[in-house]
């Protein structure tokens, strides 16, 4: 069987184990890896506190995973595609969205599944596995139109199980679309182990059924996504093709916040993880290690928590939604159905008969 | 001679669970797979306590993958077994509609009854509950469309126990639809041990006079609130739970209707096409009833627009207020 | 000032490619996928000689999957093309499904219109053709039921150019179904290049007064045969060709219906929430239109069970005699 | 990337090229596969000219193809399941399905999905690859049974692109159930060639995805199909899993009799793989060559013929099909709406109103 042994470019203790990138690791390259995962962490964990306090709905928290979607996000250019699911708002604030937005996503608003003008971010994949499809239709459209824009696309270990994974991976394949599929595997699906999900030892081998390049990356080492992903962006604007990419990481918290991990799994891990792999400490380590550090960024989480509330307040002062959300945008111009019961419903609401 | 059966009061996802493990128990063939549902207990907790109980052979952690599930549940039961597959969400069974529209309801008419799919598919179903995008459908008309599958949605946990176990047994696929909302909405007397409630009979659940209201699932409390508010205005409903949507409960609908010459039906799933369409239709077909309206069937229904975001979910479903609403239009009428 | 337009007689499959033709050549962001579209020109040879005009970018073959060519049409649509994607058969869609009801018909919506799908899946439909197995259906209720798509179902080479440039040029999705019974039942004469039939609109293609039958595809000859015969007796029925079937030609619909009072609906889907039940349920809900109605609305359609093996086909498809048999019930009522 | 030599066993000149099955290939076994083939072939032949005396439907012809059907069938336990697709008469007829049965399948009668009492062959699978699953379950069934019986499924190239080709080898590797999925890759889905299909060289690779064994075999080789599907259901009863086969081929003819080869590919190739591939050809070189042949076997194809002849006239003296098919079939009892719908046809029927 082919074997994919896992890329890394720092370990545990932040030390560097693989020289090649060195030059390429500048100061601000390392220091902007390690403050939006400080951010994305941040506000990861202050998205649980606010579905605690029922201020947002269920929530999906990807602490542990950050090093996976800031290293990814970092490695793509501005004007690229950006599939996410539920779990990437760590790649997506850091590839541009808006803080507001994600926040208003989980609070029941569509405004939270549009992004900043520009922006090329699909709203979060929820069907699994249905966005590798429409990532590969939106990077096959920019090789049509001659631009070197590519797009990457997130998806979980339990992704892999369904058919448009497939579908996904051979229609990137046959047609040498640029496209990156960027797997977090993370261990579980909800309650169920990758060893259960599949009987492949990786998820990089299965890039083999596609003549791919497959790729086993250490998630929680920023650097070695950053690389991976870089490279295989590099890759896909030269026409090269798509490359599947296997980042092998671990999600502290529960699947979401209704789900209540101590049922599938020995929590205690968690804790030996966060001592030795955990992606921020990681990283910290490092730049103390390799004289990166600069005390303000011990002062950054204070920004980044300002920055966060702030978002928090707008989000919370926003007006309650807008009711022509529900009616307005089905179609370009509403059929005689909508237009009837929309005037139905606020007939209803005026109270007149 | 009756024997005293006892009952205690439970939810309606216990309800479920306990008809889950009653099968479990007397038919060693019944199986139970899905996402989540061995190690975890579901994610609604619906099969709770039956890994520990049956074990990994029975009660099946699948991939994560909807086609599969219902796929090889087919194989499963065309070869002996009584799967009883949980889709996590009723929005995520798309996926595997090739394999129900195609294949689990079409196997014994293609062979004639040599290969047969005794199955349930088990989904929660409907909005109401502040959860995330895509998770609040009720397309359950996509599947009364379709032949050869039986529809049940209960409202209550009684219903759903006896009908989960007639599904179970039934010989023929069934699609068992679990109101989300109702789940933990309040507890019911329920027996104990087995017991069924028939497939395709709809039930009255308040008697009266003037206007009928048909509706199922998680819609039956906001129109018995409706009906009660009008109650107060001397307007008397008749207010049935259709509990199995295919096959629908004919002349229970029918002698209702001739009754009260007046018929209100609610469902969340959108208007178009949904069921409130073929109840209307069917009232039409049954000349009696037709000619015994005396006004035109109101429907209450979703809106033909996607479930919406949970902000907005609430404009979206039927509300008491358009359910009286209607009431009061048909008693004016 | 009319300018003369060249006509000449094709047929509806013709009619189909001419649009495709037509459309590839005003709008470079036009495309065509599916399977065996390109170098084979499609099994029924709908885009026969455009992958010779308009090479393999435009015109392109796809692996077999067709979860894949609606989630990759998806992908494109809303980055810039327009995706006509072909489905080879009405009843090989399904494994798409999940695609069609998730994506394909709420990404605008859930966008808030920042992104959106205009694209057209065209798929062939229906039995009479002696087909291989479940290569027949005619589940398009399924599709009116959903939100966020539109469904189109030409009966005429005529309609079928103008309706699928009307498609083509819809900023939305829309389903576009091709009676394969009538992609070569004859030859009507059809205008050279660019013009459009509006979706949402239905025809009168025979006037009367007595009945109204509301039908649509594959179905029309059948009802315009009964319809003839019927006339033999003195009974002067109203045909009309629906031709969208989501949104419906409400005001069509309502003013022959005000002027007849009496209704034959005919399709060959199945009877059970078909779109019978759904215009049956609108023509109730026009308070004009069921005040006016003399007799109940009669159902003419397919029946309950799967789209059976050819040998029975026949015995399947609503017949002459059946829509005859209907009118005469309801000249009779 | 792992490679999958093509094995073989008996070249295009009937030669022995792999001597390790020497003592296996007994006169007896030799002589049934051949025979097998050559009554596949004549069966194959008739249906087409049935077809267009229109006196069946639409036909799905498989010469070419005799070898891997036959092989693959003959490899198999009387009493394991198999399930087919459309092309798989070769197969069925084989394994022991009704001569009658399924020229009444392409007369568009239901008795043709109904295979004898007490044999295991599903009914053709029509929606391409669903049946991967089908027959994962039904082996699945077996193994809980704890009985010995496997499943061989078949399934084109075209048919690797859906996914439910991987839901199905995903979900047999988890369980480690005993089927068998056996590929004829005859070098187009329809117009479609295989290298427009995937982006890989083989379809054999692709169990690298799910850590399964695959195999790659001369599917025109009727001893290397039969060995290696031997082997394979040796496996599965021994409890150790799943294979994937894949048996390249070719089909001679066009997809259906609706279809015009001459469209999408040269004709002329068919020609050249007749005098140096055919399956059928191949074996009686091999049999005359080692000794095998015997004049009877010239015979053989009079006998043949007789019995396929006596087959399409029990066909054709049944009776119209039975109305009864249409009703009372879809469920164990029929609902009121198709007791209804029932009772109104009858009525129409009998002109009563
Ligand atoms: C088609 C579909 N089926 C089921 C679900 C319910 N569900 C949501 S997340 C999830 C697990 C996903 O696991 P994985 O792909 O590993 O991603 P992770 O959540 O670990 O990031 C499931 C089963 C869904 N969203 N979509
Ligand atoms: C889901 C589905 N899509 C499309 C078709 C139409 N169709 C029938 S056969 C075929 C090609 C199949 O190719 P392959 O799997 O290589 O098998 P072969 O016909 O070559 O034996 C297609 C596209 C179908 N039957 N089912
Ligand atoms: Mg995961
Ligand atoms: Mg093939």
């Amino acid at each position: 069987m082919t074997d994919y042994p896992m890329r890394q470019i720092i370990d545990g203790d932040g030390a560097l184990v693989d020289d090649r990138y060195k030059d390429q690791l500048t100061p601000e390259l390392v220091v902007e890896m390690y403050k939006k995962m400080v951010f994305a962490r941040l506000f990861d964990r202050k998205c649980v506190n606010l579905q605690r306090q029922g201020r947002i709905g269920t929530y999906v928290p990807f602490e542990g995973q950050e090093a996976s979607q800031v290293g990814s996000a970092l490695a793509m250019r501005e004007d690229d595609w950006m599939f996410p699911t539920y779990r990437d708002h760590g790649a997506t604030l850091t590839f541009g969205h808006s803080l507001k937005n994600i926040l208003m996503y989980w609070n029941g608003r569509y405004e939270g599944a549009v992004p900043p003008e520009g922006k090329r971010i699909f709203p979060p994949a929820v069907p699994i596995a249905s966005q590798l499809l429409h990532a590969t239709g939106a990077a096959w459209a920019e090789k049509k139109k001659g631009t070197d824009r590519i797009a990457i696309v997130y998806f979980g270990d339990g992704a892999t199980s369904e058919g448009d994974f497939h579908e996904g991976l051979n229609f990137a394949s046959v047609f040498q679309i640029p496209v990156i599929f960027f797997n977090q595997n993370n261990g579980y699906a909800i309650s169920v182990p990758t060893t259960r999900q599949m009987h492949s030892r990786t998820i990089a081998q299965k890039a083999v059924a596609y003549d791919m390049e497959g790729i086993r990356v250490d998630g929680n080492d920023v650097c070695a996504v950053y690389f991976a992903v870089k490279e295989a962006a590099e890759k896909a604007r030269r026409g090269e093709g798509p490359t599947l990419i296997e980042a092998v990481t671990w999600r502290y918290g529960a699947h979401t916040t209704s789900d209540d991990p101590s049922k599938y799994r020995d929590q205690s891990e968690n804790e030996l993880r966060r001592k030795t792999a955990d992606p921020v400490g990681r990283m910290e380590k490092f730049l103390k290690r390799y004289g990166y550090w600069d005390e303000h960024l011990k002062a950054y989480e204070t920004e980044a928590t300002a920055e966060i509330e702030t978002a928090v307040k707008a989000m919370e002062s926003e007006p309650a939604a807008d009711i022509s959300h529900l009616f307005d945008y089905v179609f370009a111009a509403s059929p005689w159905p909508i237009e009837d019961q929309k005037a139905d419903y606020h007939r209803l609401k005026g109270g007149v008969r | 001679m009756k024997t005293a059966v006892k009952t205690r009061e439970i939810t309606l996802i216990q309800a479920i669970t306990e008809a889950m493990d009653t099968m479990l128990e007397r038919d060693p063939s019944v199986l139970v797979l899905g996402e989540d549902v061995g190690v975890n207990g579901g994610v609604f907790r619906a099969t709770d306590g039956l890994y520990e109980k049956y074990g990994e052979d029975r009660i099946i952690d699948t991939p994560l993958a909807e086609s599969g599930i219902i796929g090889t549940s087919i194989g499963l039961a065309m070869n002996g077994f009584k799967p009883i597959a949980e889709i996590q969400f009723f929005g995520f069974i798309y996926p595997a509609f090739n394999q129900i529209v195609t294949h689990a309801t079409r196997i014994r008419g293609r062979t004639l009854g040599r290969f047969t799919v005794p199955m349930v598919i088990r989904a929660p179903y409907g909005a109401g509950v502040r959860a995330p995008e895509i998770h609040s459908d009720s397309m359950e008309a996509l599947f009364t469309h379709m032949p050869g599958i039986k529809v049940v949605v209960p409202s209550n946990p009684y219903d759903a126990k006896g009908l989960l176990i007639a599904s179970i047994e039934d010989p023929d696929p069934v699609l068992f639809l679990e109101p989300m909302k109702l789940y933990r909405a309040g507890r019911k007397e329920v027996p104990e041990g087995y017991y069924k409630v028939p497939i395709g009979k709809a039930a009255i659940v308040k008697e009266g006079t003037d206007i009928t209201i048909l509706s199922y699932g998680a819609m039956m409390p906001i129109v018995l609130k409706a009906a009660e508010k009008a109650e107060k205005d001397g307007i008397r409903s008749e207010v049935i739970d259709l509990r199995t949507l295919f096959p629908l409960d004919r002349e229970l609908i029918q002698s209702s209707v001739e009754k009260t010459g007046k018929v209100i039906i609610v469902h969340e799933g959108h208007r178009t096409n949904g069921l409130a369409a073929e109840i209307t239709a069917l009232i039409n077909d049954t000349e009696t009833a037709f000619l015994s309206l005396k006004a035109p069937i109101q429907r209450v229904t979703g809106f033909d627009v996607p479930v919406p975001m949970f902000s907005l979910e609430e404009a979206y479903l039927p509300s008491i207020e358009a359910v009286y609403d209607k009431i009061r239009f048909l008693a004016e009428y």
